[in-house]
């Protein structure tokens, strides 16, 4: 390894262990005095410097960090003697639904989900600043659209959305255009819920309504 | 092609693959299944049934006896379940058709591919979720400080005062215990006695949750009980512990504190 | 260097990390389940590994952390005057509940909080003289009662406390009245419900035994 090198990963360690947030290459950059493809250079040095430590350099949402190992989670949770509650399936399922589609609507999703969505389920994605309204979508009952938010790359360790892991190859190309098409199908149908959808305390009615989801297919 | 369907799905009481097969079904909760889709799923890829090829007779038939086994059945709850039901009866009897739809091309269309589809989009979100559960996570996982210090040789700015954080700041704590944070809201009262028994009574069957005790909905209830919680923290009667950044607060007995 | 030292050293270094403060010899000894003259050498390794890198392992107030390395002052301090340091939510959140609920005890807070406050918050705060020491207060303990400083109204530009504005203001009704409010305030308790929510069941025996999410979890 050469000086300068050393010289500047030590500089771009000590930049990202003082900094509160991930770092970005354009701020490392800067801050650094040095060209990018160094930095990327050092970036991975560094990377490699910490396999198999106690400590790891991340890259998460455009930017780098550093994180206690996974490994050692058992022995850090102890720091804090309770553990971080556990996520529903709904949950994950929800915002594994948004992820990828966004944005997405809350009949969309249960839509795929063949199931409704509550309101603390979309309410607690927002409390954790995973999920967040991107805007409405111009259909009647302008129903809200969901995306995720920086948070959910940072909590999850991605470093963007390309970075979520490949679902599109459990299927055919062919066999996803035609799940696609059908859901487009089915959004129409079912756009015109969005509204009652929104709010909580309307299940009910589209429940006994028999306005579930699932039976707008044979209509 | 489609890997991995079950691996994830820790279902109790599912009899193993003969006897699912035969009807005769044993009881299911539906408490195991995240929705329909999740049963359907279920059913079909852990009795190896082809997926584009579904007997939908037969899993119509596993379908309603899981369905029918869940008494009392709660109408408001099982909505979505009875739905599908009513779809996979719809699709069986098209099946039985004699002269069959046909499509634009004059293909036939089966009446099961609109089912097969969701299923498959569903399958994937499913392992999707699965996937970003088993991914290390911030705060459970992986733990970056809260707090970040630099050598004693820089000197820091101050961070700047801002009085719009500041008060949106105390927005998020006053929507998070429900709008009143005000002195007289903390007055002695005596339901704040009452809510204090409520606690230690809860707290007889071990250590709970900090949410769990705010399970009355109601403003007023939550900040009497969060003030009687308060009050027997400060009386030492119990203890209260809490990990890191964003994360749930337990009570616990005294007796039962680290 | 030994396997088990080298374990040892990663576990330290991903504890250390971790903390919001530093970590006693006797807070790793409990953390680690090794002996004090184990962790003592395995930090003296890492003192020594962390030579001449842009991180170093300080023992600083009687515990071990991880700092920036002063050879890179001038870069970390650059860091700090392109982006100065926001006030983090920890700190807004905790100075915001001394002034509206002052006098006011560490506990109080944390319980308003729903979470930990860390002494550094409440250092930085007291560096900044926003806040000060009231008094203590006449409980077992004798916890530390907090109070703003007149620093805190010349900063945020208030002529006095009575400037805050009411909660009243702070709220508009109509966010009072929503029903997401509702959510907010029964988040986590809904979480637990929500798997009794989507499903017939007994909903009330899953709230009656107080059980967290019922069995959908991916274990």
């Amino acid at each position: 390894m050469n000086p300068d090198t050393n010289k500047l990963s030590a500089t771009l360690e000590a930049l990202i262990i003082a900094s509160d947030e991930p770092l970005s290459l354009a701020r490392l950059r800067d801050l650094s005095d040095a060209s990018s493809a160094d930095i990327r250079a050092a970036l991975a040095e560094l990377e490699a410097h910490y396999q198999g430590r106690g400590i790891t350099l991340q890259e998460v949402a455009g930017g780098w960090q550093f994180r206690s190992a996974p490994e050692y989670a058992a022995q850090v949770q102890q720091l804090w003697q309770t553990r971080p509650p556990r996520l529903s399936r709904s949950m994950l399922e929800t915002l594994a639904i948004i992820a990828y589609r966004q944005p997405v609507t809350r009949a969309e999703i249960e839509m795929l989900r063949g199931l409704k969505v509550s309101s603390s389920i979309i309410g607690g994605l927002q409390e954790r600043s995973w999920i967040k309204v991107l805007g409405r979508k111009e259909v009647p009952g302008r129903p809200h659209l969901y995306g995720t938010g920086r948070q959910f790359l940072i909590d999850f360790g991605l470093s963007s959305l390309s970075d979520l892991p490949e679902i599109a190859q459990l299927m055919d190309q062919e066999e996803l255009e035609s799940a696609d098409q059908e859901d487009q199908l089915l959004l129409h149908a079912d756009e015109a819920q969005d509204e009652t959808d929104e709010y909580p305390g309307d299940a009910d009615a589209a429940g006994e309504a028999g306005l579930g989801p699932v039976n707008t297919n044979f209509d | 092609m489609l890997p991995q369907t079950d691996s994830t799905e820790p279902l109790q009481g599912v009899m193993p693959d003969e006897s699912v097969a035969q009807s005769g079904l044993p009881p299911v909760s539906l408490d195991a299944f995240e929705g329909p889709l999740d049963m359907l799923l279920h059913l079909i890829r852990e009795q190896k049934m082809e997926i584009f090829d579904i007997p939908i007779a037969t899993l119509t038939e596993q379908y309603l006896e899981i369905l029918e086994a869940q008494q009392p059945l709660n109408l408001e709850y099982a909505g979505d379940y009875l739905v599908m039901a009513s779809t996979l009866t719809q699709i069986k009897s098209r099946m039985l058709l004699p002269r069959p739809q046909l499509d634009a091309d004059g293909e036939e269309i089966d009446p099961r591919a609109e089912l097969v589809a969701q299923l498959l989009a569903y399958e994937q979100y499913r392992a999707a979720a699965a996937e970003l559960e088993e991914k290390p996570r911030l705060g459970r996982d992986v733990f970056a400080r809260c707090y970040f210090p630099e050598s004693d040789e820089v000197e820091r700015p101050l961070p700047e005062p801002d009085l719009d954080a500041l008060l949106s700041a105390f927005r998020r704590v006053l929507k998070r215990v429900g709008g009143e944070v005000r002195h007289q809201v903390f007055m002695e009262t005596m339901s704040v006695r009452e809510r204090m028994s409520f606690v230690l009574e809860r707290l007889k069957g071990g250590s709970l949750l900090l949410e769990e005790l705010f399970d009355t909905p109601g403003r007023e209830t939550i900040v009497t009980t969060f003030l009687a919680i308060l009050e027997l923290w400060r009386n030492q009667a119990i203890s209260v512990v809490q990990e890191s950044c964003y994360s749930s607060i337990s009570i616990l007995p005294k007796e039962a504190a680290v």
